[in-house]
């Protein structure tokens, strides 16, 4: 498969998971849209490493998987806090502060 | 590399003396911190550009220079606004927030001397990481979550955009050294200017430009005050190094290309923060909308596309920052004496407290581009910098918004000025904040005063990005 | 030498009265102590009077008018504009007149306006002192500028002299009427100034008289620029339409309308164009209007004196109908028989208002109905008032006589045949009206009922009612306007001869007025014109039978006033209308000038400061919209920077 | 050269006195009182001096300054003074000593008031003698801010009703108060100054000279264009300040909700400052601009002239009728700039002059009468002057002088923009001038009538009103006095406005 | 080569699938356990680009790290709430035409550019490759990472940690 293929399933893959965050309700949904996204980077970075034949891209997935992972859990971290004191996850009730 | 070796230092330094005096309300941290920040600063101001280090991935050239001692800086003055907080809980806290503001610092620090992808993404992350946490760490407040989930969810995906740039831009130029940039671009490939759209995006998150602006008022209504006017400064002080290592340098004529959509951004940014600013309340969320419309200017700056006026945008983020942290040392003293952020809080400041009314008007004159003040020089140069490129309708744009932004200026210092105070009794002022407010002032009418050497620094400092 | 230079006198004659003023403006205390200032005053006027009578003798037989400038604006090439004295034979002439007046009218004024509080009076002598400095200013002005600085300042010395009493909404809408109409002329005397600087470079009269007669004056548009200076001198000198300011200016004290409105400020428009006659001799048809206008203007005022009641409007009409004489004779080309009427004018007709002044302030009231049989109680005064009837009426051996004769003769003389009967026609008028006025107030009998009526009812009633407000205020506030306050009470039957510091003036003029008649009558001026034979007989014969008529209708009642009112019924009712001038001009103040100033004054507030307060409005509108974008949705956001993301590839052209 | 900076300590003193007030006087008003009037004292004493010592032969500018600021830019600190800017310094000097005296009862908050009054007047001192353009911008935002907080701190809110089409707009601007006429006026003002911004940096970059001071740039021709609009972004943003229609709203309401003193200053100095820059800085290095665009300012100001007087007559409030009058008479102002003749100049200065006695003398007056029968409603007054002598006499006398009437400086300046109007390209521009000093005499004369005049008032408030007393006075005086001197004597002005007219026309090429 | 293609086909599919599942998916625990899939499917991509490390970081680090972080958030939260969390969808035009309209504009990017590059030959062991260059020309990102993630869990210690 040609660079061109990954590259159309990385972008396919990005707007998923845009799509995901602009539309779900609950936070945690917004996240995994997030994930999505970050995960279609990650094809993007090995694609071109591999098709380039140049390591970096490969240790920039890494970077990035490993950030990621740090993100995800501060983020559930945040949500988590927030359900505490909202009892509730729904992104749409998170709006106190607008305007 | 040795003061950010230092740097790093201090944080361990912090975080051992955290964790050995847990839970202890004191604020011995934040003292730690607050010298090792002031020794950092005072040794960032002897560091002699030229160092290189991984293979040309970490420069120290002087824009990097000037921008950590800006960083440095400015989260000095903001741990000694810290420093000023009243209440337990965040002293026994200290720890965890000072470790976190000086690693996102760290952060900052790498990423304003970084060629390298890589290293800018990753410390591109640390500087956002921390701030995520610091923004919702009044965590009582159930508004301060709510400001940090939607800073983090926004920033998420931003980081993601700015990720998918970079891969874009990696597979282009096959290395992940900044320096093939502008040729891959000058050659026309069109990944590589998708990839710089792409990270486009998520440096204007990070800058807040419209409409990538909207966690900003959100974030900024709940965080802690002395954070925020941190948070207002530094990271958007990073986002521009980033514009400027990414987008200026070494561009050559490549870097027309941005010109119209920067000046839209611009344009677009300074008219909605002003417009937006106009109705609030709430000063902390009015000083929000206020920053976004000055990183519209800043954004002329860069739209103007010449070494003189990134120079300028620097100017003006010093300006800012001693102008905008200033503000929001001020409503920090205000909020905690009057438990609120909104305008009636304000009500005949003058009368109770007239130093402190009078350094949120010279402050907000600052902010409003009036002469005698640091803004005024700031805006000044930038409009310069627009005409001397013949953007005039920008430059004209810009000025009459500025009006627009005195009229909310003015509302609030009409609040201060002209309403008859409600109670008597000046607003109780923590000495440390007192210093932090005096130290923003004095800065603000010095450069007000006398620009001459504060160009001159600019300036040498963007030099080199167009040679 | 210097001091005895005619310049010196002059300039002293004019700085006297300027130095009073000053001395009595910047001394309060001076002011407001009253007498003393008005004592003060008068030595100055009298200093200026001796003055001007030096300067008039060294002036005779003077070849050159001498001329004495001093630099008062500078411009790049010289000066712009000069101030000093311009000193001739008609100047200081003119000169000897105002001091003359002015002195008699202040002496007189002492007695006259002795129950003034003393700051009153205080103020009063400052203005008359300004009054009579402005007023030679313009005798003597050797420039059009300051001329005109000290028209204007004449003009403004009349208002607030008007508006002495300043608290009787007559005195004071009088005052203001005064300077409005006068300062209207003085537009155009403005215009015709700069018009002409601009035209020959200069304010300068003897430089504009060395052009004039070299033929270097520039003759396009030069009509226009006489005729904006003619505007001027109508507006001062009450010619139609602007006359109406000054019958209603008789609101102000009897002396200041003696030496303002009859002798000496309302004739200054015919000094200028008796100055500048040879400007206006290259105009023709500007002349031609300033004689025909002129003769207009004395038939009508003399129509309008003959239904007035009250004893000044008559005085006032009649000035402002012998000033039509003097414009009309001007205009006809002989500026110097307008000159000679306008010098003999101003001391009978100074004479008669003092006289009437002293009548006034015997009997309580202006109006001849209050009057009768005054003759026998104010003998004196009788006399001398009726040499300044027949002065006035223009009977031989008296001092209107040589001159009116001059001026029909000049009228004539200058082809303008029709307003030559016009004046007439006036001159009979003026003898019937003025004689009609002597036999109500000083002979005849006590006014009846029936008396009343013959001269027009609604006249008298409005000035009923006008004495009877007068007489309630008064009560009201005591302070003020206690010349009639005090002499009310007085009425016909206790009235008597003022003491010596009112008829002395009044003989003097007297004794001048009957000196000038007899000297000229046997020594005629010699004329500059040929006017025919029949000229002389056919005035006094006018004049004679002017007064038979008056002698027949209101002493003998011969003829009824009743007859005589219905015969010229429709004259009767546009005279007493006024000719509906001033409905006219009240029109236009009111519903024009006052409307149109609202509608703009409400498009400024409401349209044109309404764009801007439509555009802030807008502006706060826009931040709330916007900021309601701001829902608080954290997906929102994310979708704000999806689209911003999308706009941004869009615009920078990665895809095409 | 060892010279004493005469213009600095002009400049600065005022600045100097109010940091001592502010510093050293607080809750001590008398203390405040005299520092403010030896601030306001030195100079005019400096300036009067000035007057003599200014060498009119010389001509051009003297008592020059300069040290340099920001050499990076071409921005000095330089001051100098040429005949213009000297009589505007003295102009400044005597208004502001007259209002140091009218705000002598000034209650609440006296010590900041006398502070930012002298910080304003500062600003417009260093307007008139600084030499480099930037350095003049800088002191003309001094000048204009501190106006925001007299207004709104010390200032009298009106009540406008909304109505007409625009109704709904001045419910939502809140238009009558005095924090809204303190915003218009700011941010109008601001506007402006934005303008005149762009203009200095656009002949900046154009002269490529790097060098903001006057003196250089006069030098330098710029091209056509430019100049053309330069000139025009001049016109407009001095102009707003200059009261030009239609952008002169904000000046009726910013002078009728002013404190006395500052209703003085601002109407007095302020709006000369724009006019001033219009002859500075528009005819001082746009000349082609300037002759280019004479018909527009001369029609505009034609307009402002009538209009100005028209809307002063429909006025009901006295402090919006002095107001009003200010919009008609500095259409004389840019009437006699629009001549571009030497008479029309001279007279344009003349009547920045006489103006700004006139209507310093004016808002002194109205202030006064406030204070005393605490009404402004013109048509409920009456009957003052046997109350108020001393009071009407000088409102009179301010009046005359509005309505141009020779000996006092109205005359001369109105007389000589006449001229100049004649002898210019538009002739025609005469006409509306002389009709507005006939709707001035209106307009004047019948508020005098009312207020002064006739019987007193039927309303009780109004009896028994007191005269000015004590320090009221001083204002009064001496502001009669010199309008009265400038009108006799009117050399004493003309002679040094002549020295810098006459070469500015030389340079504009429309006089040898 | 065909066994390459296949795979990818086959990974593409599962991914997309898996990702549409996630983002519209009516049961937020079904949409994490499609997040794995998909997860997984990316893993079973690196493998096809013949990057082993890669692939098995992805499935032990993020299918395994990242959904078993998920799925305990959903888990804790569920316990908080005490009832199913409901994960529905708002503004789903919207959403679908930005991210639609994103993907037309990559789409046609990568359509336009010059990506007829071959897959060059292997050369060398490739993870070796990479722990070189993060020990080497990556000290410094690798350092900076360790600092990252020890302020990371700082924060969301900090945060998950109950009030005292």
């Amino acid at each position: 498969m040609g660079l061109q293929a990954y590259l159309t399933l990385a972008a396919i893959v990005f707007c998923l998971g845009l799509f995901g965050t602009v539309t779900r309700r609950n936070t945690v949904g917004i996240l995994l849209g997030i994930e999505l996204m970050l995960n279609a980077v990650n094809i993007n970075f090995v694609a071109f490493s591999r098709f380039r034949g140049i390591e970096t891209g490969m240790v920039f997935t890494l970077f990035a998987i490993c950030i990621t992972v740090a993100e995800v859990a501060l983020g559930l971290a945040i949500v988590i806090l927030l359900f505490r004191t909202r009892r509730s996850a729904m992104a749409d009730h998170i709006d106190w502060l607008k305007g | 590399m040795k003061v950010m070796l230092g740097l790093g230092g201090l944080m361990a330094a912090v975080l051992l003396l955290g964790l050995f005096k847990p839970a202890v309300p004191d604020r011995r941290c934040g003292w730690l911190s607050l010298f090792g920040l002031i020794g950092l600063a005072a040794w960032s101001f002897f560091v002699r550009p030229g160092e290189s280090l991984f293979s040309d991935a970490f420069v120290l050239d002087p824009l990097a220079i000037f921008a950590q001692r800006l960083f440095l800086v400015s989260a000095a003055v903001s741990v000694l606004a810290t420093l000023g907080l009243s209440g337990d809980g965040f002293a026994r806290r200290g720890a965890e927030y000072h470790v976190a503001l000086l690693a996102s610092l760290l952060g900052m620090f790498v990423l304003a001397a970084a060629r390298d992808l890589v290293l800018l993404f990753v410390a591109f992350e640390l500087m956002s990481i921390p701030l995520y946490f610091l923004s919702g760490f009044q965590k009582r407040k159930d508004i301060a979550s709510e400001g940090a989930l939607k800073f983090f969810l926004v920033g998420s995906v931003s980081s993601a955009i700015l990720l998918y740039g970079f891969s874009f831009i990696f597979g282009v130029t096959g290395t992940t050294a900044m320096g093939a940039i502008p040729g891959a671009l000058a050659s026309g490939q069109i990944l590589a200017k998708l990839g710089l759209v792409l990270v486009l995006a998520g440096v204007a998150f990070k800058i807040a430009a419209v409409p990538f602006h909207m966690w900003v008022p959100d974030t900024y209504e709940a965080a802690v005050t002395p954070f925020v006017a941190w948070l207002s400064v530094a990271p958007k002080a990073a986002g521009f190094i980033v514009v400027f290592r990414l987008y200026l340098e070494g561009a050559g004529s490549a870097g027309y290309m941005w010109v119209p959509v920067v000046s839209a951004l611009a344009g677009l940014t300074i008219v909605a923060g002003n417009l937006m600013a106009i109705p609030q309340q709430n000063v902390k969320r009015l000083l929000a909308y206020s920053g976004v419309a000055h990183i519209g200017y800043m954004l002329i700056g860069i739209a103007a596309m010449s070494a003189n006026a990134a120079g300028m945008v620097l100017f003006y983020l010093v300006a800012y920052l001693f102008g905008n942290m200033g503000a929001f040392f001020v409503v920090q003293a205000v909020g905690s004496g009057e438990e609120t952020d909104s305008m009636s809080g304000y009500r005949g400041l003058a009368q109770r407290s007239p130093v402190l009314a009078l350094s949120m008007l010279v402050f907000l004159l600052s902010l409003g581009g009036i002469p005698f003040v640091a803004g005024f020089w700031a805006k000044l140069f930038i409009f310069k910098a627009a005409i001397d490129q013949h953007m005039y309708g920008l430059a004209l744009l810009g000025a009459v918004l500025t009006i627009v932004a005195l009229y909310y200026y003015l509302v609030l210092a009409s609040r201060m000025y002209i309403d008859t105070p409600e109670k008597g009794g000046r607003v109780p002022l923590a000495a440390p904040l007192f210093l932090a407010i005096l130290f923003c002032a004095l800065g603000v009418v010095v450069m007000g005063l006398y620009p001459e050497p504060w160009v001159r620094a600019a300036l040498n400092a963007t030099a080199g990005l167009f040679s | 030498m210097m001091t005895s230079s005619p310049a010196a006198l002059a300039l002293a004659a004019l700085l006297l009265p300027a130095a009073a003023f000053l001395i009595i403006g910047v001394l309060p205390p001076l002011r407001r102590s009253g007498r003393p200032a008005a004592w003060f005053s008068i030595a100055c006027t009298a200093a200026a009077f001796v003055s001007a009578i030096l300067a008039w003798r060294a002036t005779r037989g003077l070849a050159q008018p001498i001329h004495a400038v001093w630099s008062w604006l500078s411009g790049a090439h010289g000066p712009f504009a000069t101030v000093g004295v311009l000193v001739d034979a008609q100047s200081t002439s003119m000169l000897l007149l105002v001091t003359l007046v002015a002195l008699l009218v202040q002496v007189y004024s002492t007695c006259y306006l002795s129950d003034e509080p003393a700051p009153a009076l205080g103020r009063y002598y400052a203005l008359q002192s300004l009054f009579a400095f402005s007023m030679m200013g313009v005798v003597l002005a050797p420039t059009l500028l300051q001329l005109f600085i000290c028209w204007e300042l004449v003009g403004v010395c009349s208002c607030l002299l008007i508006g002495f009493w300043y608290r009787k909404p007559e005195a004071a809408r009088a005052a203001l009427k005064a300077f409005w109409t006068t300062k209207a002329g003085d537009v155009g005397l403005l215009i015709g100034i700069v018009l002409l600087h601009r035209a020959t470079g200069t304010f300068d009269l003897v430089e504009l008289r060395q052009l004039a007669a070299a033929g270097q004056i520039p003759l396009a548009g030069l009509s226009i620029i006489t005729f904006c200076v003619y505007l001027g001198a109508a507006g001062k000198s009450a010619q139609f339409p602007l006359h109406v300011w000054l019958p209603d200016a008789m609101e102000g004290p009897t002396p200041v309308s003696a030496l303002i409105h009859a002798a000496t400020m309302v004739t200054a428009g015919v000094y200028l164009l008796t100055r500048m006659e040879w400007l206006f001799a290259l105009t023709p048809q500007v002349m031609a209007i300033v004689a025909w206008n002129g003769a207009l203007t004395a038939l009508l005022a003399a129509i309008l004196a003959c239904v007035q009641t009250d004893i000044k409007r008559v005085l006032a009409y009649s000035t402002v109908s012998q000033l039509g004489y003097m414009m009309a004779a001007i205009g006809a080309g002989y500026a110097g028989a307008g000159f000679f009427h306008l010098l003999t004018h101003g001391i009978f007709k100074a004479l008669l208002f003092l006289g009437a002044g002293a009548v006034i302030h015997a009997v309580g009231s202006n109006d001849v109905a209050d009057m009768g049989r005054l003759a026998r109680r104010m003998p004196q005064t009788a006399v001398v008032f009726l040499v300044g009837t027949l002065s006035l009426a223009g009977v031989p051996l008296f001092a209107g006589f040589v001159s009116k004769e001059e001026v029909l003769g000049a009228v004539w003389a200058g082809g303008f045949a029709v307003p030559f009967f016009g004046l007439l026609l006036a001159a009979f008028l003026t003898a019937f009206y003025m004689f009609r006025v002597v036999f109500l107030a000083f002979f005849g009998h006590r006014p009846t009922e029936a008396d009343t009526v013959l001269v027009g009812h609604g006249q008298t009633q409005t000035n009923t009612v006008l004495i009877g407000r007068r007489q309630a205020q008064a009560t009201m506030d005591p302070g003020q306007s206690h010349d009639l306050s005090h002499n009310v009470g007085h009425g016909v039957t206790h009235a008597h001869d003022a003491p010596f510091v009112m008829t002395g003036p009044l003989w003097v003029l007297a004794m001048i007025a009957m000196a000038i008649g007899i000297y000229f009558t046997i020594r005629a001026p010699e004329a500059e014109f040929h006017a025919p034979g029949w000229v002389t007989p056919s005035a006094i014969a006018v004049a004679l039978s002017g007064i038979a008529l008056a002698w027949l209708t209101y002493q003998k009642r011969a003829i009824s006033a009743d007859a005589l009112a219905t015969a010229f019924a429709p004259i009767r009712r546009a005279a007493i209308a006024k000719f509906w001038l001033d409905d006219i001009y009240l029109a236009i103040y009111r519903s024009v000038l006052l409307t149109f100033s609202r509608a703009i004054g409400w498009t400024d507030r409401y349209l044109v400061d309404g764009v801007l307060n439509v555009v802030s409005a807008w502006t706060l509108d826009a931040g709330d919209r916007l900021r309601r974008m701001q829902t608080g949705k954290v997906q929102d956001y994310v979708w704000a920077v999806g689209l911003g993301l999308l706009a941004l590839m869009a615009w920078i052209g990665v895809a095409w | 050269m060892t010279r004493l900076p005469v213009l600095s300590i002009i400049t600065w003193s005022p600045f100097v006195a109010a940091l001592i007030i502010m510093a050293f006087a607080r809750h001590r008003p008398l203390l405040v009182r005299l520092t403010a009037t030896l601030g306001a004292a030195i100079p005019l004493a400096l300036a009067g001096w000035l007057c003599f010592a200014y060498d009119r032969s010389a001509a051009g500018f003297q008592f020059g300054e300069s040290w340099p600021l920001v050499p990076s830019f071409g921005i000095s600190y330089s001051l100098a003074l040429d005949g213009i800017g000297l009589v505007l310094v003295l102009l400044t000097a005597i208004i502001l000593f007259a209002g140091v005296f009218a705000s002598w009862t000034v209650k609440t908050r006296g010590q900041e008031f006398y502070a930012l009054l002298l910080l304003l007047v500062t600003g417009v001192f260093g307007v008139f003698v600084s030499l480099d353009l930037f350095v003049f911008f800088l002191f003309y935002e001094i000048a204009v801010l501190p106006m925001y907080l007299l207004i709104g701190i010390w200032g009298s809110s009106g009540e406008i009703r909304p109505q007409g089409l625009f109704g709904w707009a001045f419910k939502r601007t809140g238009v009558g108060t005095k924090e809204y006429a303190a915003m218009k006026l700011t941010l109008y003002l601001l506007l402006g100054s934005a303008f005149i911004l762009v203009g200095i940096l656009a002949l900046y970059t154009a002269a490529g000279s790097k060098s903001f001071s006057f003196l250089d740039l006069q030098q330098f021709q710029f091209s056509a264009r430019l100049q053309s609009w330069v000139f025009l972004a001049f016109y407009v943003g001095f102009g707003i300040l200059a009261g030009i229609w239609p952008l002169h709203t904000w000046s009726p309401d910013g002078h009728a909700s002013a404190p006395t003193a500052v209703s003085m200053l601002h109407a007095g100095v302020l709006m000369k400052l724009g006019a001033y820059g219009v002859v500075r800085l528009g005819l001082g290095l746009t000349p082609g601009g300037a002759v280019e665009w004479a018909w527009l300012v001369g029609a505009i100001a034609s307009i402002n002239i009538v209009y100005g007087a028209l809307s002063a007559m429909a006025q009901t409030d006295l402090k919006y009728v002095v107001a009003y009058s200010s919009v008609s008479h500095m259409g004389i102002v840019m009437l006699g700039i629009a001549t571009l003749t030497e008479q029309g100049l001279n007279g344009a200065v003349f009547q920045m002059v006489a103006h700004g006695i006139m209507t310093g003398l004016f808002f002194a007056l109205v202030g006064l009468v406030y204070e005393k029968a605490h009404s402004r409603a013109i048509f409920t007054m009456g009957g003052f002057g046997q109350m108020m002598p001393g009071i009407a006499t000088a409102f009179a006398i301010g009046g005359f002088s509005s309505l141009g009437l020779p000996a006092t400086a109205g005359f001369v300046a109105e007389f000589l923009t006449f001229v100049g109007a004649w002898a210019s390209a538009h002739p025609w521009w005469l006409l509306p001038g002389v009709i507005g000093a006939f709707l001035t005499s209106i307009y004047v004369l019948r508020v005098v009538r009312q207020i002064f005049w006739g019987p007193t008032s039927a309303d009780p408030h109004f009896h028994d009103l007191p005269d000015a007393q004590g320090t009221e006075w001083v204002a009064l005086v001496f502001l009669v006095c010199i309008l009265i001197i400038f009108g006799v004597v009117p050399q004493l002005i003309v002679a040094p406005i002549d020295t810098a007219t006459v070469p500015l026309l030389v340079k504009l090429g429309v006089m040898r | 080569m065909t066994l390459g293609i296949v795979a990818f086909w086959a990974f593409a599919v599962i991914l997309v699938g898996a990702g549409l599942a996630v983002v519209i998916g009516k049961n937020l625990f079904h949409s994490v356990l499609w997040l794995a899939l998909a997860l997984i499917a990316t893993a079973g991509i690196f493998l096809t680009l013949d990057a082993e490390f890669i692939a098995a970081v992805q499935v032990l680090l993020y299918a395994g790290g990242v959904v078993t972080v998920v799925v305990f958030a959903i888990v804790v939260t569920e316990r908080l709430v005490g009832e199913r969390l409901s994960h529905t969808s708002r503004h789903i035009v919207a959403g679908a035409v930005v991210s639609g309209g994103l993907l037309a504009l990559l789409v046609r990017a990568l359509s336009q550019a010059h990506l007829d590059m071959a897959r060059p030959a292997l050369s060398g062991d490739l993870t070796r490759q990479i722990g070189t260059s993060l020990l080497t020309q990556f000290a410094l990102p690798f350092e900076l990472l360790a600092v990252l993630l020890v302020v990371g869990l700082l924060g969301a210690s900090y945060f998950a940690r109950p009030e005292e």
